[in-house]
């Protein structure tokens, strides 16, 4: 597995590379319609083999710490293979969709080109073992994601993506300058090296971590900076809402939250603190505003933030609780924050492909124009059922599996409120999907519903993959629990990432 | 040489001020290409040819760039009603993050006296293991070639982007749901 | 008495607040732009700042250096790879975000955000 | 746009070969001397521009039709990864297989590295021309189909 590390970057690289040459060939979106799907299994093929593999570090250049000059390493764990099939399952059923969906859309090879742009930068970005290099890849995702929310080229799509341009530099200088303050305390880059050598808490560690805190924020929409997703999100074609809501806000922010936290700058107190305050904001206030939207997408992004809210907020429980000591409860609160960022992936990127494939059909995504749609489109609508089930906390679909741990850590840890709390954005969220369900679905087909068709295959295959990993993943939960989230948990607890890198390196 | 860096990066300062109060566009534009070229000059004295010149040549470009994007007869100059509470907000915020990073920076390693822990190893045997005498080439192209494999990435993800952004047509208009139907 | 030493940072990071403000309260695109540039100015410099050492020299070898003498008082070359790679990235953003304002400039007419207000945000 | 007048057609004529020349010294001294394929590309594109602005686009028609400088941008690209790859099928990704000790000072030192420049340099300046000409184009589209109405 080690060998092929480096191809998880340089396949995604290779394939948008390539792309831009097939648009000046004739067929060129024809042969790009067969060249993406190819790639994006390719890479799953790798990404399900590295869940099997140990712990690897990989030194780009062979500047490993015996040759006396440390490189770039990238470093597979259980958190970032957790992380790679997260990424590569939903890419991959965006990818299927967006084979027909694209297809209204010109200049095609470039849409796919940007795609694997993204796809790579979130690659690269959970494997980095070195602090600029988790920068650069992030600003490779981010970057290409910009360029794919204006790829429609419409007035609020340009709008949206200046917006979320904007906030988003804003974001990454913050991080930047926060990379720049640890390197002049420490003199390092690598991750395990910095946490190493990092002096005690002193006021400039304070400010790199408000910084840190600052730009994730803002890239993981948290809700003082919440304010570019509500637009950006919904503005983009379907299958990258899919993206943008399902994978990458968790790559960009939530991941690298951790990783910076956890691993590189070492949780304290305050952190922790200020983690649990901006999850439980995001959590209330982002259900609110999205009680009362009539706009399919964005009414889903809104529930995005209130969402993230949840593990966020998990993961400030779990902090808290490693500071005090309380490890079985951290790690608890660690599974549900994992969990609920793999369900939250799975169930938010089908219900945008859903949206997607209500507006692919019928041209509207207003929830009052919509309506009846199940007589007309059945599988796009038992899709959409059993992910507003799954995200409004039904039982027994995996929304609420992981929402259930994430309230017992709560309680555990002896924030009744906070856990009070988390029940009662879970009912909003039940009231709002409830919503969702009755214009959307039920009733008597309206007049944009009427003359619409089932959409085609492919969309629908995306679709099904979705519901299926919905349906079963929390069903299974203690089968592959122990494969995937223990260790994952574990390397944040017990910083494995650090051990790991140390010990490639002798 | 502390001297000469305070002195040039007040210009930067007097420079970027000005270019973000100034009525004109065009002279927005302009001062602060001023303020990067006052940049490439620190950059200079701190010894950083590399990024002296890297800095010359980008802010050309991007004076060209934007100089083309405000355009030749668009509105070059446009009404400001000068909000006065967003000037005193934007001022009383400034003034705390200044004040909070100058406690902060106390703490900082002293100007001058960097650690080094990292790039000491570069130093001390760059030349023989890369053989490139210029050690930023060394740093950008082997030691760290993969930090600069991301960075020629991202160039040609926003220039893909560009390209996506500025094409005439997004959508096909006619193949909208009259396929379906 | 005044210790001055770390003052050069703190310019900088003037620099990047001025960026801040610029982003966060001008109306205007293109001004926007700006702010973003200005931001990547502090940054850059802060970054630099963080790599010199008093006297240094450029990290660049001749063939009649003395090899101890170099490593002993060359600047950081680390921090100025850094940049190159973040002042690359400004780059593309500039870029991106020139052509984002010609378009928005097309469909409005203005590059005022006061009145490119169709999203509520 | 027409070009502008004969002293700067002029001026341009001398300045353009020896601005090419620089950004072909910075790309191929890179490593040994301040530089760098990013800078030379740079210089490369600011060159390709000043054409472009002092002579107007009619002469250089046939440049700048469809997105042709995209190619460009993506051959260097790829030179790139394949020097990675190259590195990666030798043995690790992005080794510097070729480097020849005991060549210091040399142009022909730095194994990789020269190689890498140059692709980068390929690879910025056609990128960053392209963008401006699509600009350019886009302005030019943008006013022929003002003319019409």
């Amino acid at each position: 597995m080690e060998k092929l590390l480096p191809l998880l970057v340089a396949i995604p690289l290779l394939a948008a590379f390539l792309l831009p040459l097939i648009e000046k060939v004739r067929n060129g979106s024809a042969l790009s319609r067969f060249l993406a799907p190819l790639v994006s299994l390719i890479l799953l093929v790798l990404v399900i083999r590295s869940l099997t593999s140990s712990e690897v570090t990989y030194w780009m250049g062979g500047w490993t710490p015996e040759s006396g000059s440390l490189g770039i390493s990238l470093v597979l764990d259980k958190m970032s293979s957790f992380m790679l099939l997260v990424i590569n399952v939903i890419a991959f059923a965006a990818i299927l969709f967006s084979l027909n969906y694209m297809k209204r859309y010109t200049a095609e090879p470039l849409y796919y080109c940007l795609f694997f742009l993204m796809l790579t930068g979130m690659n690269g970005l959970v494997l980095a073992g070195d602090l600029f290099n988790l920068y650069v890849f992030l600003e490779v995702a981010a970057i290409s994601s910009y360029a794919l929310v204006a790829f429609g080229c419409e007035t609020e799509e340009l709008e949206a993506s200046f917006k979320y341009l904007v906030l988003g530099s804003v974001g990454s200088a913050f991080i930047l300058l926060g990379i720049g303050i640890i390197y002049n305390q420490t003199g390092h880059l690598n991750m395990a090296q910095i946490s190493l050598n990092l002096p005690a808490q002193n006021m400039a560690i304070l400010m790199a971590g408000a910084f840190f805190m600052l730009g994730f924020g803002l890239k993981a929409a948290m809700v003082p900076f919440h304010a570019w997703l509500p637009d950006a999100h919904p503005s983009a074609p379907a299958p990258i809402s899919a993206m943008l809501s399902g994978v990458l806000i968790k790559a960009l922010g939530v991941y690298a939250l951790l990783r910076v936290f956890f691993n590189v700058m070492g949780m304290s107190l305050e952190f922790a603190h200020i983690l649990m305050v901006l999850g439980s904001l995001s959590m209330v206030i982002g259900v609110c505003l999205a009680v009362v939207q009539w706009d399919f997408k964005r009414l889903l992004a809104y529930h995005s933030i209130s969402q993230m809210g949840y593990v966020v907020l998990a993961m400030g429980v779990a902090g808290e609780m490693m500071v005090e000591q309380k490890l079985s409860i951290a790690s608890l609160a660690l599974l549900g924050a994992l969990f609920h960022l793999m369900n939250h992936a799975a169930f938010k990127s089908l219900l945008f492909l859903c949206s997607g494939a209500a507006e692919y059909a019928t041209g509207t995504r207003l929830l009052k124009q919509l309506g009846g749609l199940k007589h007309r489109m059945p599988v796009t609508s038992g899709c959409l059922r059993i992910a507003a089930l799954s995200i409004s906390g039904i039982p027994p679909f995996n929304g609420f599996w992981s929402k259930l741990i994430i309230i017992i850590a709560v309680f555990q840890a002896g924030h009744y409120g906070l856990g009070a709390m988390t029940v009662l954005v879970s009912f909003m969220t039940l009231l709002s999907f409830i919503k969702v369900q009755r214009y959307v679905l039920d009733g008597d087909p309206s007049s944009c519903v009427e003359k619409a068709r089932e959409v085609p295959f492919g969309m629908e295959l995306a679709m099904i993959l979705l519901a299926i990993i919905c349906v079963i993943s929390g069903v299974l939960l203690p089968w592959y629990k122990p494969l995937i989230f223990d260790e994952a948990g574990s390397v944040l607890v017990q910083n494995v990432h650090q051990i790991v890198q140390l010990a490639a390196g002798g | 040489m502390t001297i000469y860096i305070i002195i040039l990066a007040v210009f930067v300062i007097f420079a970027s001020a000005v270019a973000v109060e100034a009525k004109k566009l065009l002279s927005t534009v302009i001062s602060v290409g001023a303020a990067g070229m006052a940049l490439s000059v620190i950059f200079l004295l701190l010894g950083a040819p590399d990024l002296a010149i890297t800095q010359v040549v980008v802010e050309v470009l991007c004076l060209v760039w934007l100089i083309r994007a405000t355009g030749e007869e668009r509105d070059a100059t446009f009404e400001t009603q000068r909000d006065r509470f967003i000037l005193a907000i934007g001022l009383g915020g400034g003034g705390v993050f200044i004040t909070l990073c100058y406690f902060a920076f106390q703490s900082l390693v002293k100007f001058g006296n960097p650690l080094m822990n990292l790039s000491n190893q570069y130093l001390q045997n760059g030349l023989e293991k890369t053989g490139a005498a210029n050690y930023v080439m060394g740093v950008l192209l082997d030691f760290r070639a993969y930090d600069t494999l991301g960075e020629a990435t991202v160039i040609f993800c926003s220039i893909i982007g560009a390209y996506a952004v500025i094409r005439k047509i997004g959508r096909i208009k006619d193949a909208g749901h009259d396929i379906n139907s | 008495m005044f210790d001055y030493s770390f003052l050069p940072y703190v310019m900088a990071l003037v620099i990047f607040a001025i960026g801040i403000y610029t982003v966060v309260c001008k109306k205007n695109i293109i001004k926007i732009i700006v702010g973003i540039v200005i931001i990547d100015y502090g940054v850059n410099l802060f970054l630099i700042l963080t790599g010199y050492r008093s006297d240094g020299i450029a990290p660049i070898r001749t063939p009649d250096m003395n090899p101890e003498k170099f490593i002993n008082s060359s600047v950081d070359p680390v921090p100025q790879a850094l940049i190159v790679t973040s002042i690359v990235i400004g780059l593309g953003l500039v870029a991106l975000m020139s052509a984002l304002a010609v378009r928005l400039h097309e469909k409005y007419g203005t590059f005022d955000t006061t009145k490119i207000r169709k999203l509520k945000g | 746009m027409q070009g502008m007048t004969l002293i700067v057609k002029q001026v341009t004529k001398l300045v353009t070969g020896f601005i090419f020349l620089f950004a072909f010294y910075l790309i191929l001294f890179g490593h040994l001397s301040p530089g760098g394929g990013f800078v030379g590309g740079v210089a490369l594109a600011c060159g390709f521009i000043l054409l472009v602005l002092s002579y107007g686009k009619e002469h250089i028609n046939n440049l700048i039709r469809d997105r042709n400088m995209v190619v460009w941008d993506c051959i260097g690209a790829l030179a790139f990864l394949f020097i990675a790859l190259a590195g990666y099928f030798g043995g690790i990704f992005f080794e510097n297989i070729w480097v020849d000790h005991g060549k210091n000072y040399n142009l022909l030192s730095g194994g990789t590295i020269p190689l890498a420049n140059i692709a980068i340099g390929i690879k910025v300046g056609a990128c960053l021309a392209g963008v401006f000409v699509a600009l350019i184009v886009f302005h030019r589209d943008l006013d022929s189909a003002k003319g019409e109405e």
